[in-house]
């Protein structure tokens, strides 16, 4: 039982680290808690569920398209709602506030198109066996999601890390204005960052999608409130701490499960969450620089 | 004049397969008695109303639709969670408030305004139960159960008291919360305990989403649910991964009565899909009513008749799309008066092939 | 030499505050320019909209025969347009190093770069020391010496110092001085606002004092030395 | 009055300080240079309990202050500027100031919710006595200005003026003439003879060296965390070490 | 009209009661961002209050008031209790701590036989009446102007801005973050005793995440650097989908845009005292302009 619930486990785990990932690239870069990923992971959902079904693409296909089309919004909202606010210099609360809007008005109208039920793709879209050994059982798409997002994470710290388009947007998350100072293009890279973040949405969306078989137009809820907590828990804007944080939530969650009670799952992962913060108040791998005097 | 009768349901969120159907039940029923005459010459007039599924809309709605639109009495809520929340309203106005679908115990136990004709999970439970254990050979079973919601925690207590009764060792109790999708970590903790049924208190959704999980975990167990498994949503998602799931319900597709197979035509030849158990409940319910008000002389003073409409109600017998049945008094709870459950009797159904059928 | 930079009648306001009111000024290729003036004189928002980082109400700023001042801040930059500005913007969360690497940002020739990196170690050695660690456990003066060695690493074609000589000890002072001094010499254009301002009218071949937002002498760097009303005003005499 | 004894620090392994001594008497202007990362301001950090000295221990008046909380050290008589200017920037100058006499508005929740008298009167002294603080620094004519609209000189004399609103017995000064120019500075010099003559200590870090030696009477050097000098300024002037590492040509560093 | 009034009553009361109690719940939230914190528990402290007011409603003979002053002493000491270890987080790792409590809470509550578990409490006595909310809403507000004049309001602006620099000024910066804590708490919990005395039915649902953001957009967006904001703010958002009922299908869409557009014009918030007093100037000014340009004829 151990051996698949640490299965389980990490495959939940990679679940809300896939999630996570655009989340905090978000928040690392623009400095925005962005409250409309949850909204277009589930767009990316239902935008691949429809070229599946209406027009029989393949599953890859949808799913690239659908990274497309979630980028295109997120960049339209990025556009519309966050520039604007960047520009008038607003409070650090407001574009979240913003965003709850922008959430609440995708989730509305998917609802009126889509209808408001549980909704899956179709049979045979990917194999549903799962691969067997011995008594442990992992299905293709969680395979698939646990590979995506470790390489997801290592692809994003390489490009953080290694290269200068990584040290440009390290420079604008800390300081735009300093940023501009050094002849980066800050706005196209606010962009570029927003587009990026919202195709991860959307691809996280199709992949859980796929897993869960519940696609509905809330299903970005309780995804964001384990994403908020993934992201802090990792440390704001950190990529490793988008994965490790996932994974932790994902192990906590199932060990919970798997040896103390199911009836306090939530409690158990959010009571350690807590304990963590109090260890350490700005995450796992979040960094404290306290202004120099 | 036109009799205002209220309808609020769940048309849209999570729960709004179910109170879709009931929606459709009330408008061929409405619509029929209409075509008849309406009721001594009064046609009836439905205001539906959407609650969301949600308690905090059920009361707005159940305010909106007392109070403003002076309706003669409310259908409703769809959900037991909800009714929780917004009966009291009804009964403080002393206006009935009548469900359809609400299964959960202690609904009648809120007021004397109060009625139902679904059948409450302390009725049809044990008798599933007790299909399941001659079904299947029971000696053990695993439950697993929503927390959060007052329907499906008020079904594991009924089935939790049944299995005790029954003398049925139940080897893990799990839960999950409402929007939970995975479910595999309480599903493996089920598997190591080797259960020969899984008894599950949950709705549709989540319903299917546990059949497939149980099933790629590599288990063959059947599952024993409530009505909250009686949707076609169950199949649409979990296809034959349910087939041998014992389900309980005062309704069948395969009930042979002349009403019931009216019913049936009328409903597909309207809405063009088959009906459920909670249209048949539904269009029931409105004939139940339409058979009080026949009873009673409207004054046209609200106030009265709305009482006058509860005292006509219980004395109501009826044979209709679900059989045969009559109204029966809730004991009272802690010195408040209840109103009416449902007397009628459960079939118990199993899946086969994408739907239930009859289990003989 | 040649007028390479020009601003004209530049004119800014925060909100309905006019801290800018119509200002003209000339930098010539290769030369140093000093501005000076008092606290509040407008010195460091006239250097911010001609870097664009303040859109002004009027004016213009025009390079090299371009027309600087409907551009967005890093399109100045890569004109080779640069500034160091007050409170020296360090990205504290970042390395030493990656702060110099980011300096050369809009450049394209890397072979280059890593030369001049090795250059401004050597101008400033305590970067060289603190290169791996975070520019924000820099003390006050390290990070002012990393923000101008940053601006270097553009090579730029005109800097725009405000305040290099802020919070930096005697010897640094003299230092930095006589780097600019360097540079400069090797054609760079340097626009340098200082409240240090003797040495840097020593150093200018232009200069200009700003009062209240407004230009109020013009003269070569010498002769503003030695100006009576200079002397009064702003070296204490 | 203020004692270091043995004090050291370490950041990690970088040892910022190492085994410093010295006395700043009551009444007097003690003066702290030394090259940039030397660790003056790492020294102002430790007296106001920001940090915590690897070892040895700092004594106020014949108090420990190692262990004190900073807001206690405030209470005791100690206030600073900073380098990098901390000023409340969305409150009025006016604002900034009177929060500086955060200790010193004797008045209680009851005060506060029932508009007593006591209430009244001490907001309206702590009120003048902002004004007057600002004028000392020639800023009241801004005093409804948000601080955030302030040039960069503006803002270190709102400190200053925030600093003294503590009424401490002794004043940290990080650097408070940096970004003036040589007219302020004279200032502002003026100002602190004048507030010396009030009787309050004064602690400052600061290069400017004509400043430095003008108002100090004493002044320690502080090279690569460890004491190298310390003496009267016209001593100080002439040490090679101190040339060496900090003055370099007299004439240049002179401003 | 009588008639009309009662029938608009029954359907309206509560809306216009939530008014009031949101007004209370975005004080209450406003009072600790005024002191820097970023804090989402005020959700779960609502919830205690109007749990612990229930229940001595419900099961004890217990008078109103006291109801409530339970309602106000519970958050109270739960508040100190978790503020002590909590309250050194700083910004989003606060919120996501109190975020976390208040998961714990919900857990525990929805476990508990006493709390009626998934069900809650149902049928708790009406006993809200429309001047209770509006007398201790006055009171609220009423302690909270006072408060932002004296030097504990200062206290707390200057801890919000530069917590460093309020520790030297002299402040307890930790006591002071206790304190606004605390308070947000008490006022968090008699909104949610008043509440769940006009709601008939509370759950374990009710004080969750969605609500605490919910409590945090009123504030923000009416604007938190005064009291005038949050009211506004309160108001505003509750009626809001009122007023788009007629939409149907659409209208938290309708609901979601007018957010995004307020947000999006009145960046600060709808009540941004700064932005008021510069309009009004700017008016002045350009009167002024308008008188001089007729006196001399030249061109503005
Ligand atoms: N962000 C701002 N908002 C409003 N007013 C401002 C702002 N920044 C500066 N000011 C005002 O604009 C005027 C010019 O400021 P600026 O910073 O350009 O002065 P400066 O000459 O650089 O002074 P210093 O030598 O002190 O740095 C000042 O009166 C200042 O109060
Ligand atoms: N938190 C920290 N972590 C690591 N190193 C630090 C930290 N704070 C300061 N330092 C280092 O300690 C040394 C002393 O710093 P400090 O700020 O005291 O210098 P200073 O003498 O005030 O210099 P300046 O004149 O430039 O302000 C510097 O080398 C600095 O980089
Ligand atoms: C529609 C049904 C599944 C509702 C359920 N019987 C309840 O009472 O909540
Ligand atoms: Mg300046
Ligand atoms: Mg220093």
């Amino acid at each position: 039982m151990l051996e698949q619930q640490l299965i389980n486990a990490l495959s939940l785990g990679s679940v809300y680290a896939l999630f996570a990932l655009g989340f905090t690239l978000v928040f690392g870069v623009l400095g925005v808690i962005n409250l409309s990923h949850g909204a277009i992971f589930m767009l990316g959902s239902y935008v691949a569920l429809l070229l599946v079904n209406k027009f029989a693409m393949s599953l890859w296909m949808a799913m690239l398209l659908a990274m497309l089309v979630t980028g295109l919004v997120g960049l339209i909202v990025d556009f519309l709602v966050l520039r604007p606010l960047r520009k008038r210099n607003a409070p650090h609360l407001i574009p979240m506030i913003a965003t709850i809007g922008v959430a609440i008005m995708i989730t509305n109208i998917a609802q009126g198109v889509f209808g408001a039920e549980n909704k899956r793709f179709p049979f045979g879209t990917i194999p549903e066996d799962s691969f067997t050994v011995g008594n442990l059982h992992l299905t293709a798409v969680q395979l698939a999601i646990v590979l995506i997002s470790f390489a997801l994470m290592i692809v994003l710290l390489a490009v953080m890390r290694r290269t200068q388009l990584g040290r440009a947007l390290r420079a604008i998350a800390e300081s735009p204005k300093a940023a501009y100072l050094l002849g980066i293009n800050v706005e196209g890279l606010f962009f570029l960052t927003s587009f990026a973040a919202a195709a991860l949405g959307g691809a996280a969306g199709v992949l859980v999608g796929l897993s869960f078989n519940a696609i509905s137009p809330f299903m970005g809820q309780p995804m964001l409130h384990k994403g908020i907590a993934v992201i802090i828990l990792g440390g704001m804007g950190d990529i490793r701490g988008a994965m490790i944080g996932g994974l932790f939530l994902g192990f906590a969650e199932v060990l919970s499960v798997a040896y103390l009670s199911s009836d306090f799952r939530d409690a158990v992962a959010f009571g350690l969450l807590f304990l963590i913060l109090l260890v350490r108040p700005s995450g796992m791998f979040g960094k404290v620089l306290e202004r120099k005097a | 004049a036109d009799i205002k009768i209220g309808v609020a349901e769940a048309l849209t969120g999570p729960a709004a397969k179910y109170g879709v159907a009931i929606k459709n039940g009330f408008t061929l029923a409405a619509d029929e008695l209409n075509a008849k005459g309406g009721i001594n010459g009064n046609k009836i007039v439905l205001v539906v109303e959407d609650e969301q599924g949600k308690k905090e809309e059920a009361i707005n709605v159940f305010k909106k639709l007392i109070f403003q639109d002076k309706v003669l009495m409310v259908f409703g809520p769809t959900l037991s969670n909800s009714a929780f929340a917004a009966d009291p309203i009804a009964n403080a106005s002393k206006t009935v408030v009548f469900g359809t679908s609400n299964t959960a115990d202690g609904i009648t136990n809120m007021g004397p305004f109060t009625f139902r004709n679904s059948v409450m999970e302390a009725d049809v439970l044990p008798v599933t139960t007790r299909a399941a254990v001659k079904q299947f050979g029971i000696k053990k079973v695993a439950v697993l159960y929503g927390n959060d919601d007052a329907f499906t925690k008020s079904g594991y207590d009924v089935f939790k008291a049944a299995l005790e009764q029954q003398k049925i060792a139940v080897t893990d109790t799990e839960t999950y919360a409402k929007g939970d999708v995975d479910f595999k970590a309480q599903l493996t903790k089920i598997k190591a305990t080797n259960p020969d049924a899984i008894i599950c208190s949950c709705l549709a959704e989540e319903a299917a989403n546990i059949i497939l999980q149980t099933r790629s975990l590599g288990m063959k167990q059947p599952f024993v649910g409530g009505n909250g498994f009686n949707s076609p949503k169950l199949f649409e998602i979990a296809k034959d991964g349910a087939d041998n799931t014992l389900m309980g319900s005062p309704w069948s597709a395969e009930n042979p009565a002349a009403a019931n197979k009216k019913f049936m035509a009328d409903y597909k030849a309207k809405f063009g899909g088959d009906p459920d158990q909670f249209a048949a409940q539904a269009f029931d319910a409105m004939y139940i009513v339409a058979e009080a008000l026949s009873k009673v002389k409207l004054s046209g003073s609200l106030e009265k008749d709305r009482l006058a409409l509860r005292d006509a109600l219980p004395a109501v017998k009826f044979d209709g799309a679900t059989g045969k049945f009559a109204f029966r008094r809730a004991a009272p709870q802690g010195g408040k008066e209840g109103g009416y459950d449902a007397q009628q009797d459960a079939i118990v159904n199993i899946a086969k092939g994408g739907k239930f059928i009859l289990l003989k | 030499m040649g007028v390479i930079l020009q601003i004209k009648d530049l004119a800014v306001s925060y909100g309905h505050i006019e801290a800018v009111k119509g200002i003209s000024l000339d930098l010539h290729e290769g030369e140093i320019t000093a501005l000076v003036g008092a606290n509040g004189a407008g010195k460091s928002t006239s250097l911010l909209a001609v870097s664009g980082l303040l859109k002004p109400v009027a004016g213009q700023v025009v390079f090299g025969g371009k027309d600087l001042t409907r551009l967005a801040p890093h399109q100045i930059v890569q004109h080779g347009v640069v500034q160091v500005a007050e409170g020296r913007a360090i990205l504290t969360t970042l390395t030493v190093r990656e702060n110099l690497e980011l300096g050369g940002y809009t450049r394209k020739d890397r072979p280059e770069m890593l030369k001049d990196l090795a250059w401004v170690f050597s101008l400033f050695p305590v970067l060289k020391t603190r290169e791996d660690g975070l520019a924000g456990n820099l003390s006050g003066g390290e990070q002012q010496m990393l923000a101008i060695a940053r601006a270097l690493m553009a090579k730029p074609k005109v800097l725009l110092l405000d305040e290099p000589s802020m919070g930096l000890a005697p010897l640094m002072v003299q230092e930095i001085f006589r780097v600019l001094k360097e540079i400069n010499q090797t054609g760079l254009t340097i626009l340098l606002v200082e409240q240090n301002v003797r040495q840097a009218l020593k150093i200018a071949q232009h200069g200009y004092v700003l009062e209240n937002g407004k230009i109020v002498l013009a003269d070569s760097g010498k002769n503003l030395l030695h100006n009576p009303k200079v002397i009064e005003a702003y070296l204490g005499a | 009055m203020l004692q270091l004894k043995g004090i050291s620090k370490n950041f990690g392994g970088l040892h910022v300080l190492q085994d410093v001594n010295f006395n700043v008497a009551q009444g007097s202007i003690f003066g702290l240079i030394g090259p940039n990362g030397a660790g003056k301001t790492t020294i102002i950090n430790l007296i106001t309990g920001l940090l915590r000295p690897s070892s040895g221990d700092i004594q106020f008046n014949g108090q420990d202050l190692t262990s004190v909380q900073p807001h206690q050290i405030t209470k005791l008589g100690i206030a600073r500027t900073f380098q990098n200017i901390r000023i409340f920037k969305e409150m009025t100058l006016l604002e900034n100031v009177i929060v500086g006499m955060h200790d010193h508005l004797n008045y209680g929740i009851a005060g506060i919710l029932l508009n007593l008298a006591s209430f009244k009167s001490a907001e309206a002294k702590s009120k003048a006595r902002a004004l007057e603080l600002l004028s000392w620094v020639r800023l009241d004519h801004k005093a409804h200005m948000l601080a955030d609209n302030l040039s960069y000189g503006e803002q270190r004399k709102l400190e200053f003026a925030r600093a003294l609103a503590t009424e401490p017995k002794l004043l940290l000064l990080d650097e408070p003439v940096a970004g003036m120019n040589p007219a302020e500075k004279t200032e502002l010099m003026a100002e602190i003879v004048n507030i010396k003559q009030r009787g309050f200590t004064i602690f400052m870090i600061e290069h400017d060296m004509r400043f430095v030696m003008e108002l100090c009477e004493k002044i320690a050097v502080l090279n690569f965390g460890k004491i190298i000098a310390e003496g009267p300024p016209a001593e100080i002037r002439s040490d090679p070490a101190v040339i060496e590492a900090y003055l370099g040509k007299e004439d240049e560093a002179w401003e | 009209m009588l008639e009309w009034w009662d029938g608009f009553w029954a359907i309206y009361s509560t809306v216009i009661f939530s008014i009031g109690i949101n007004a209370m719940l975005a004080l209450s939230i406003y009072l600790t961002l005024s002191c820097g914190l970023l804090s989402l528990a005020n959700a779960a402290f609502m919830g205690i209050g109007a749990y612990a007011a229930s229940m001595i409603s419900m099961q004890t003979a217990l008078p109103f008031p006291l109801a409530l002053l339970a309602a106000a002493v519970m958050p109270a000491l739960v508040a100190l209790i978790i503020g002590i270890p909590t309250l050194r987080l700083s910004g989003v790792y606060l919120a996501m701590a109190t975020l976390g409590f208040g998961e714990v809470v919900r857990v525990i509550v929805l476990n508990m036989e006493i709390t009626g578990g998934p069900m809650g409490l149902n049928g708790i006595p009406l006993k809200t009446e429309w001047w209770h909310i509006v007398l201790i809403l006055a009171a609220t507000l009423y302690v909270l102007a006072r408060l932002r004049r004296s030097k504990i309001g200062r206290a707390f602006e200057a801890i919000k801005q530069d917590e460093t620099a309020a520790r030297l000024m002299g402040v307890n910066v930790s006591a002071y973050k206790l304190l606004a804590f605390v308070l947000g708490a008490v006022i968090a919990g008699i909104a949610g005793g008043l509440n769940a005395h006009y709601t008939f039915t509370i759950g374990p649902g009710n004080y969750a995440f969605e609500n605490a953001v919910d409590i945090l957009t009123m504030a923000v967006f009416g604007g938190t650097s005064n009291l005038i904001g949050p009211i506004i703010g309160s108001t505003t958002l509750t009626l809001l989908p009122e007023l788009m009922r007629y939409l149907k299908d659409f209208r938290l869409a309708a609901n979601g845009l007018i957010l995004i557009l307020v947000v999006l014009y009145l960046p600060k918030g709808i009540w941004d005292p700064l932005r008021i007093r510069a309009f009004w100037e700017r008016r002045a000014l350009q009167k002024h302009a308008a008188k001089t340009t007729g006196n001399t004829g030249k061109a503005g």
